[in-house]
């Protein structure tokens, strides 16, 4: 049996000390194989965009192993990893430098791993996530939001990495935009033979792309479960539950669920 | 996306300039310009300020055609000196019997370069003291902010006295100690921005690509504090041709007979009752190309600044 | 309800912050006037002026010269001397100034309440025009009003400052004698009143000297007016700035959407918000201030700390210039503190 | 408007750094103390030769003409009280030499010294004291010495009741006051204000009950401030703020010439300089009348003579006159076809610059390139004083109304080397005066006035000649006043402008 | 329903701008009772201008025309200052989208709440005081006491969120206009909000205007829906009938949201056509 993709085991971050210290991540283990599209669920403040941060290294991880190929992450990560394993971030806006170009974003990458014909590798991510040419000496400013998702992706895999972290890729994006990337990102799993963790708050989307998925609240794990189970509405907890009933859109009669809120 | 349509559209050379898909790096870059310079000219009194800029610039280059004296060798001492306004001397004459306009007109030169080098060490300066800190955070922030904070609580002048006395009086070194002076609060300002740039998405995106720290701060924090930066010491000039014309006030500044106009003022003082245009005239000057200054500042923040450009 | 508040942090929290935040500033106190001793003590050996002539004068015999060298400690190593002084000024003592023989601190006691009075002042009357003027301008943004307030403001950004005072001089006082002349108080009042807080609108009109106390104001009025009008460019800019930023902020317009009025959205919601930056705004401005506008104290004959340290300087009297320094340090990071805790206060999300 | 019975004068006194008479050497100071204190004898403001008794009845020199007896007036009073009488003469002149300070010389040139003034200055009685020389100089010599500020009688019964640690009451006496004069100081605050108060012991009560001394810098304001009448003189007026108040019909301008002289100093370090051509040719390069008839108006006047007008033996005609001709010749004759290029120490006044400037553009016509290097007075001096200047360009005023004081420093040096211990003038310029400096030695030690006189004339020629300075202007002080005031003397020097008898009508 | 609480005809909202005039509102009309309206369509279409435009807070450079503009009679194009700042927040309201960013930083929500209740109703400030409190226990704060003295970062979205209503509902408005009230929020906490907007409109006869861009979201909870695009009301329907929509627009809105219901890949995308902005 190889190893999986990722492997994380009772993964713990915290951030801060003293007074303000937040255990953001409590406990969470999960793995990921190899080609697999795996989904992090949750409310909001869960800890899921904290796990990805962990992963590659945006978060320090205070305890828990982290694995990709069966080989522990190093602090700093080196530039091997960064080969491997890309994110995407959640806001278009935010995630693309506002004074650089495109062929800037894009090329930045490459300069810093000393990749060659840089000219092509280019126009070839481009047209990878479906954006002529033309797109290549535009600002953020010129673009919508879902072009520069696109462009985002593409800066994530002009490198060629394995993995693919998605913090909620489509949740600033309008519904017709977002069906969109989502064929975009399948598209791309099986062209490049990819991994994914999707994180997301909404379920229809995790099941969508994704085969197994994680419910994460108050940063732990509760169950873990496949988009099969959530499609005929089986959740052995209750919260997971809740969610799915929430995501079928608002009932007059539903029961106020049972849940309470983070304050 | 479905955006509201635009009434009227752009032609010509504008629809090309405005181009939503620039063809080249170039095209992109003056379409970005050509936008930021519409916004600017929208303003009337920043393009007033870049004009005054522009024709300070253009009288430093032709001063010596356009000057009809020398300025620095004057008249005779008992029938030239102290002369009112004519058309013979358009701003008068000094007590060297210097014509003043002419010496308004060379002292454009100082004036201009005494900007630009100030500007040319004090912006990286602190820029790259503000930027490290802030990115960097920690200890680092802590110490570098410390040494900001004690060169901000130096009484300005004084060390610019005090540097200008250990270094010996001249143009240059009241420039070095102008400059030395006005780093701290473009440290501060790079700071602030550099905060609210470093936890941002596409830094940590170029993190995610393994970028170095330099990089990042030269090709990714830099840039965005920069156009904050611009602004804030084009709104410094004036301050820093007052600040030059101060030491010159106190005789720290330029050495005669050179026509720096702070130096000019400072001797006209002594005229300033009777024979007021002496001082009135560099001025004047003064006054006039650092409200340029501060006009185009103005003008360069509407257009430069993201967060007062709304 | 505000007690819900105050229960939820509890009188003990406010205390430890208020006891860190105190020792925070003694620990940034400290380094800051270190570091300002040191860089104005090699400041000063560096500077090339004897102080020994300014001592002894030029016409001294050189045996005279050389005991007053060695009694300054002039030909020990620098490091040495530095030390020295560390020591002594450790312990409150900061030598004393060459050119008034009086301790530092003493001189400074003496001159600094004039700086303090006319820079105290001068903030007064710039924020409190400067701020109304900010407002409208954000609030006219583009109009004509607009203009003419940054007009104003950036007229202010770009006179030389000893120009308009002399030029004020001749006019309010010498043309039209709507304000007296330079100096703090006429010559008639000026034993009319003992000095103790060296702030002569305050002594005098504890010690009820009406006459002494309205000549104190008239003389005062021009040069404030002059500083005021300084710190109103700076205030009135910055204001408008940041209530650009406020004014385009949702919660004004949910402040609309609740039907209040315009001024009340201005005023109460808007200025609030924007009060927060501009609280660091004012102390800025205000320690320009009380660094002592040399230029302004020269036109007005205002015997205050920029003079003092400027004459200081030109003389290289050292220990003055070092204390002046000192003095100025603390006053800047005594404001940092004060604005940071004003910050605060006008913040919550900052407790 | 001031109080009728107050004279105020606007001056530039930030130079104050001590109230007592040992210490004082400054402009404002000398002029204060002259008006607070009274001196064992003192000359006529009007003509200086005559020397009279001021707390001295008389005086008699013994044969040997190394003994001076002095009888004290009888009868006078300090501010405080105490009575005057040799005893506290006596304890002033040997303070002075004691506390040796920048002016004890004056004194202390007699061969008086911390270890022997004690027996050779004596009380004799009550009212009679001796002063023992070591050698017989000239009575004029030594009598006006005694004039000088450092000879002030101080009150010594109330000096000793504020000594601390044996410091012969100096640290008290800095700020404080401790004479007989007209007026007692009642006051000073650094840089802001000196205050004078009529002492009703004086003999001839001063009509004035306050004269202050207020601090004013700029010239512009201290203009505003008598046109308006808030200041009754103003004491730095420029020239042209005097030509524009002068019209005023309630100003009026009175001045005098000092003892001081503008001049231009050549360090003989510099090979240039050091010719004797080219000191000669500078000299031609001056447009000395343009210079005191515009930038210099009404504050100096041409002189070109070490000696300033008034003083024994002052040689007056100025036989330098710009002439461009005449220094290129002699510029040629050094090999200096072309000129050459020199520095400027100059301290930025507006009198120096200007000056400085002017001096620029009349070199420059001979192609001489002066650069003019800014700073401040005492970075100047420094500079100045450790010789690493090029051309410095300053005042110097006489110690002491006695021929002496200038030909000291300018004619003589008796050690030109680096570390030599005496830095006069002349040491500052790296120039050896040769046979000068005996003779100048020799002038003080001459009896007879005329003879004295004549060397000195002789000195000065020589200097003139070929000495390393290029002297301008003897000073003129002015002082722009209200027409209600009355009897401000202006007198030869510094300590001798006098309000004892001024009036406001 | 006999009267129309609200008639709005052929409005239009219009930036002059110097790049041209853009039109982000173009004639729309539409009627509300005393019901819940929902406004759809993708982001830029204008629903936030339709809303805002009603209120009279279109920002400076905008101009609004309409050829109807009423409300319970009131002409809203013409009504002084002073009448529009009376209904504002007093008759008509609106929830803005993000707690975080609608809610004055520096102020307590108990005091917001009660300077938007004092604004219209003459009290004083301990009635305002337990108005607020009343109104922050109706949007089901759990401590109300404790939520009036906190500050808005104090709170979390959800509590914002419904703060924002409490002060917006204080003085019972006839008509609430709610901009994308939830899309900040949980899914969890958005359904909490819904069901309190729900109750007020069900138990107080308030009319609602609820704009949003969730279909899925405005077809379970409103009667009608108005879906826009490109700033133009391309449909109007009853919200039940939406599966039914006739305009491709809103059709391929409906298809391309994935679903749990069914698995489609890929998903279908929209394809928009130029003639439906016409
Ligand atoms: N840099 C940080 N410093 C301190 N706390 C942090 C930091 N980043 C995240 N947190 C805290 O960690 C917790 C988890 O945050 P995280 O962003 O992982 O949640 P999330 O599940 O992604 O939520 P969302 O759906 O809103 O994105 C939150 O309570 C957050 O406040
Ligand atoms: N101040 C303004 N100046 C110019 N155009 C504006 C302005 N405000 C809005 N617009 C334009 O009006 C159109 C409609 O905007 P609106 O805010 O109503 O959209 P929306 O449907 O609410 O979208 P979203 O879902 O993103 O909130 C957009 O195209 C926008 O660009
Ligand atoms: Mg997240
Ligand atoms: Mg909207």
């Amino acid at each position: 049996m190889t190893d999986p993709m990722l492997d994380i085991q009772n993964l713990q971050v915290i951030f801060g000390t003293g007074r303000l210290q937040v255990q953001a991540v409590k406990n969470a283990s999960f793995h990921v194989e190899a080609g697999e599209s795996y989904g992090l669920v949750g409310e909001s403040g869960s800890g899921k965009s904290t796990v990805l941060r962990a992963i590659c290294g945006l978060a320090p991880i205070s305890g828990g192993h982290v694995r990709v190929d069966g080989k522990e992450v190093t602090t700093p990560r080196g530039k091997a990893f960064y080969r491997t394993i890309q994110m995407v971030f959640q806001d278009p806006y935010a995630s693309l430098h506002p004074r650089h170009t495109v062929d800037r974003t894009l090329s930045e990458p490459l300069a810093i791993h000393g990749v060659k014909d840089a000219e092509t590798r280019i126009l070839q991510a481009l047209r990878e996530v479906g954006l002529g040419p033309s797109f290549r000496f535009r600002y953020p400013h010129q673009l919508s939001g879902g072009q520069r998702q696109r462009i985002a992706i593409a800066r994530a895999l002009i490198l060629r990495p394995k993995v693919l972290l998605l913090d909620e890729p489509t949740s600033a994006l309008d519904a017709s935009v977002q069906a969109e990337v989502l064929n975009l990102l399948e598209d791309l799993r099986h062209k490049m033979g990819l991994t994914y963790i999707l994180v997301s708050h909404d379920l229809a989307v995790v099941a969508h792309l994704c085969q197994r998925l994680l419910v994460m609240r108050n940063g732990e794990s509760i169950e873990e479960t496949t988009s099969a189970a959530l499609r005929s509405g089986q959740a052995s907890n209750s919260y997971t539950q809740s969610l799915i009933e929430a995501s079928q859109g608002f009932s007059r009669d539903a029961p106020q669920p049972a849940s309470s809120l983070a304050t | 996306m479905a955006g509201a349509p635009s009434l009227s559209q752009p032609s010509g050379w504008r629809a090309w300039l405005l181009s939503p898909e620039p063809g080249s790096r170039w095209q992109a870059r003056l379409g970005r310009f050509y936008l930021g310079w519409r916004s600017f000219t929208r303003n009337p009194l920043a393009v007033m300020g870049l004009g005054v800029v522009v024709l300070l610039i253009l009288v430093a280059i032709f001063a010596d055609f356009i000057a009809p004296y020398s300025p620095v060798i004057g008249g005779d001492l008992r029938t030239q000196r102290l002369l009112p306004p004519s058309e013979t001397y358009w701003f008068g004459t000094d007590d060297q019997a210097r014509d003043i306009f002419s010496r308004v007109i060379y002292g454009s030169r100082i004036t201009l370069w005494v900007i630009v080098l100030v500007a040319l060490i004090a912006t990286p300066i602190g820029l790259l003291v503000g930027t490290v800190a802030g990115y960097l955070g920690g200890w680092v922030d802590t110490v570098l902010m410390r040494i900001t904070d004690i060169f901000l609580a130096f009484p300005r002048l004084i060390l610019a006295l005090a540097f200008v006395a250990a270094l010996g009086p001249g143009i240059e070194n009241a420039v070095i100690a102008i400059a030395i002076t006005s780093w701290p609060p473009y440290a501060r300002i790079a700071r602030a921005e550099t905060l609210t740039i470093r936890n941002s998405d596409f830094i940590a995106a170029v993190k995610l690509q393994g970028a170095s720290t330099p990089r990042i701060i030269l090709g990714h924090v830099v840039p965005l504090c920069l156009s904050s930066l611009i602004v804030r010491v084009t709104l410094d000039m004036a301050g820093i041709i007052l600040t030059a014309a101060g030491l010159g006030f106190l005789g720290l500044g330029a050495q005669p007979p050179m026509p720096e106009w702070g130096a000019m003022v400072a001797t006209g003082r002594n005229y300033l009752i009777d024979q007021w245009w002496v001082a009135a005239m560099p001025g004047l000057a003064i006054f006039v190309v650092s409200l340029g200054f501060n006009l185009l500042g103005d003008g360069l923040r509407d257009v430069l600044d993201p967060k007062a450009a709304k | 309800m505000a007690s819900a508040a105050m229960q939820r942090g509890g009188g003990h929290e406010a205390l430890r912050f208020f006891l860190k935040r105190i020792a925070q500033f003694l620990i940034v106190l400290a380094t800051t006037l270190l570091g300002l001793v040191a860089v104005t003590f090699f400041i000063g050996r560096i500077v090339p002026i004897d102080p020994v002539i300014a001592i002894v004068g030029d016409r001294a015999p050189p045996h005279v010269y050389e005991r007053v060298r060695q009694e300054l400690g002039l030909d020990l190593p620098m490091i040495q001397q530095f030390w020295i002084y560390l020591k002594k000024a450790v312990t409150g003592d900061f030598g004393n100034s060459v050119l008034t023989t009086n301790p530092v601190m003493t001189d400074i006691a003496n001159v600094f309440p004039a700086t303090l009075e006319l820079a105290t002042l001068g903030t007064v009357i710039g924020t409190l025009v400067g701020i109304p003027l900010g407002v409208l301008a954000a609030v006219k943004r583009g109009t004509f009003i607009d203009q003419l307030v940054r007009l104003l403001g950036l007229v202010g950004y770009s006179i030389p400052i000893f120009w308009l005072g002399l030029m004020a001089l001749l006019l309010f006082y010498a043309k039209l004698g709507w304000v007296a002349g330079p100096g703090r108080i006429d010559v008639t009042y000026s034993y009319l009143y003992t000095p103790v807080t060296g702030i002569v609108l305050f002594d005098t009109a504890m010690q009820g000297q009406w006459d002494a106390f309205w000549d104190a104001v008239s003389h005062i009025i021009l040069p404030t007016c002059l500083l005021g009008y300084f710190s109103l460019a700076y205030i009135s800019r910055m204001t408008r700035s940041f209530m650009l930023n406020e004014l385009a902020q949702e919660y004004v317009i949910a402040a609309r959407v609740k039907g209040l009025s315009e001024m009340r959205v201005i005023w109460r919601h808007a200025l609030r918000n924007a009060a927060v930056p501009l609280v660091t705004v004012i102390a800025l401005s205000y320690a320009n201030l009380l660094e002592g506008s040399v230029l302004t104290e020269t036109v007005f004959a205002w015997p205050g700390l920029g003079q003092y340290i400027t004459n200081s300087l030109q003389n290289a009297d050292m220990n003055a210039v070092l204390g002046g320094t000192l003095v100025i340090g603390a006053v800047f990071v005594l404001l940092n503190l004060v604005s940071d805790l004003l910050y605060r206060l006008l913040d919550p999300r900052t407790r | 408007a001031t109080p009728p019975d107050t004279l105020v004068q606007a001056w530039q006194i930030d130079d104050i750094i001590s109230l007592d008479p040992a210490e004082i050497f400054e402009f404002t100071t000398s002029e204060i103390a002259g008006n607070t204190y009274e001196r064992l004898i003192n000359y006529d403001y009007k003509d200086v030769s005559k020397i009279y008794g001021e707390v001295a009845e008389s005086w008699s020199v013994s044969p040997d003409g190394k003994t001076f007896t002095f009888k004290i007036r009888q009868g006078k009073k300090f501010a405080s009280g105490n009575p005057i009488t040799a005893e506290d003469v006596a304890f002033s002149l040997q303070r002075a030499v004691l506390l040796d300070k920048s002016p004890a010389f004056i004194i202390g040139q007699f061969g008086l010294t911390k270890d022997n003034v004690k027996d050779k200055i004596k009380q004799t009685g009550p009212f009679e004291l001796t002063m023992e020389l070591d050698k017989a100089y000239a009575p004029t010599f030594v009598l006006y010495c005694l004039t000088s500020t450092v000879a002030s009688v101080v009150d010594k019964k109330l000096v000793l009741q504020n000594e601390k640690e044996g410091d012969l009451g100096y640290a008290w006496l800095k700020t404080k006051y401790a004479g007989s004069g007209p007026f007692s100081i009642r006051d000073w605050k650094a840089n802001e204000v000196v205050v004078l108060e009529r002492n009703p012991n004086y003999d001839k009560k001063a009509p004035l009950a306050r004269v202050i001394y207020r601090h004013i810098k700029e010239t512009a304001t201290q203009r505003l401030l008598l046109e308006k009448g808030d200041v009754d003189i103003a004491r730095n007026l420029n020239p042209e703020e005097l030509a524009a108040v002068s019209k005023s019909a309630d100003i009026k301008i009175d001045s005098g010439p000092k003892g001081g002289v503008w001049y231009l100093g050549l360090n003989q370090k510099n090979p240039t300089l050091a010719k004797p051509e080219v000191r000669k040719a500078l000299k031609y390069l001056v447009d000395y009348s343009a210079i005191a008839d515009t930038i210099m108006k009404s504050k100096g006047e041409v002189h070109q003579a070490f000696l300033p007008k008034g003083f024994l033996g002052a040689v007056n005609d100025n036989p330098y006159k710009l002439d461009v001709a005449k220094a290129k010749e002699l510029l040629e004759k050094a090999g200096l076809k072309d000129g050459f290029t020199v520095t400027m120490d100059t301290r930025s006044t507006a009198d120096t610059t200007g000056m400085a400037q002017a001096i620029q553009q009349t070199f420059a016509q001979a192609g001489v390139k002066l650069e003019i290097i800014p700073g401040d007075g005492k970075q100047t001096l420094t500079k100045y004083r450790e010789r690493r200047h090029d051309i410095y360009i300053g005042r110097w005023g006489a110690d002491y109304q006695d021929p002496n004081t200038n030909a000291d420093t300018f004619a003589a040096n008796d050690d030109n080397s680096d570390n030599a211990k005496a830095k006069p003038l002349s040491w500052r310029n790296a120039w050896d005066p040769g046979p000068l400096t005996a003779k100048t030695r020799a002038a003080v030690l001459e009896k007879d006035a005329e003879k004295r006189a004549e060397m000195y004339k002789e000195l000065q020629q020589a200097v003139l000649d070929d000495g390393p300075y290029v002297i301008m202007l003897q000073e003129i002080e002015v002082m722009a006043s209200r027409k209600n005031v009355e009897g401000v003397v202006i007198g030869p020097s510094f300590d001798t402008n006098s309000v004892a008898q001024a009036k406001k009508n | 329903m006999t009267k129309p609480l609200l008639e709005v005809e052929d409005l239009r909202v219009r930036f002059h701008l110097r790049t041209g005039t853009v039109e982000a509102v173009r004639g729309v009309s539409f009627q509300l009772g005393r019901e819940r309206l929902g406004i759809v369509g993708e982001s830029g279409s204008g629903k936030s201008q339709t809303g805002r435009a009603i209120l009279g807070l279109t920002p400076p450079p905008g101009e609004v025309l309409a050829k109807r503009l009423t409300f319970d009679g009131i002409d809203l194009l013409t009504a002084s200052k002073r009448t529009l700042r009376t209904l504002r927040g007093g008759r008509i309201s609106m929830v803005m989208q993000d707690p975080k960013y609608s809610l004055n930083p520096v102020m307590t929500i108990g005091e917001q709440i009660i300077e938007a209740y004092q604004a219209h109703v003459k009290a004083s400030r301990a009635e305002a005081h337990d108005r607020a409190l009343a109104m922050l226990e109706a949007v089901k704060m759990r401590d109300p006491g404790r939520v009036f003295a906190l500050y808005p970062h104090e709170v979390s979205g959800g509590m914002g969120q419904r703060a924002m209503i409490a002060m917006m509902l204080v003085t019972e408005p006839d008509l609430l206009i709610a901009d994308e009230p939830t899309s900040a929020l949980d899914v969890t906490v958005s359904m909490e909000i819904l069901r309190i907007l729900d109750e007020f409109v069900s138990e107080r006869g308030m009319g609602l205007i609820f704009i949003s861009h969730d279909l899925k979201l405005v077809s379970s909870f409103c009667n009608r829906v108005l879906v826009m695009y490109a700033g133009r009301v391309v449909e109007e329907l009853e919200a039940k009938h939406l599966r039914e929509a006739k305009h491709p627009y809103t059709q391929g809105l409906m298809r391309c949201l994935p679903t749990l219901a069914d698995d489609v890949h890929p998903l279908p995308t929209l394809n928009r056509d130029p003639s439906w902005a016409l």
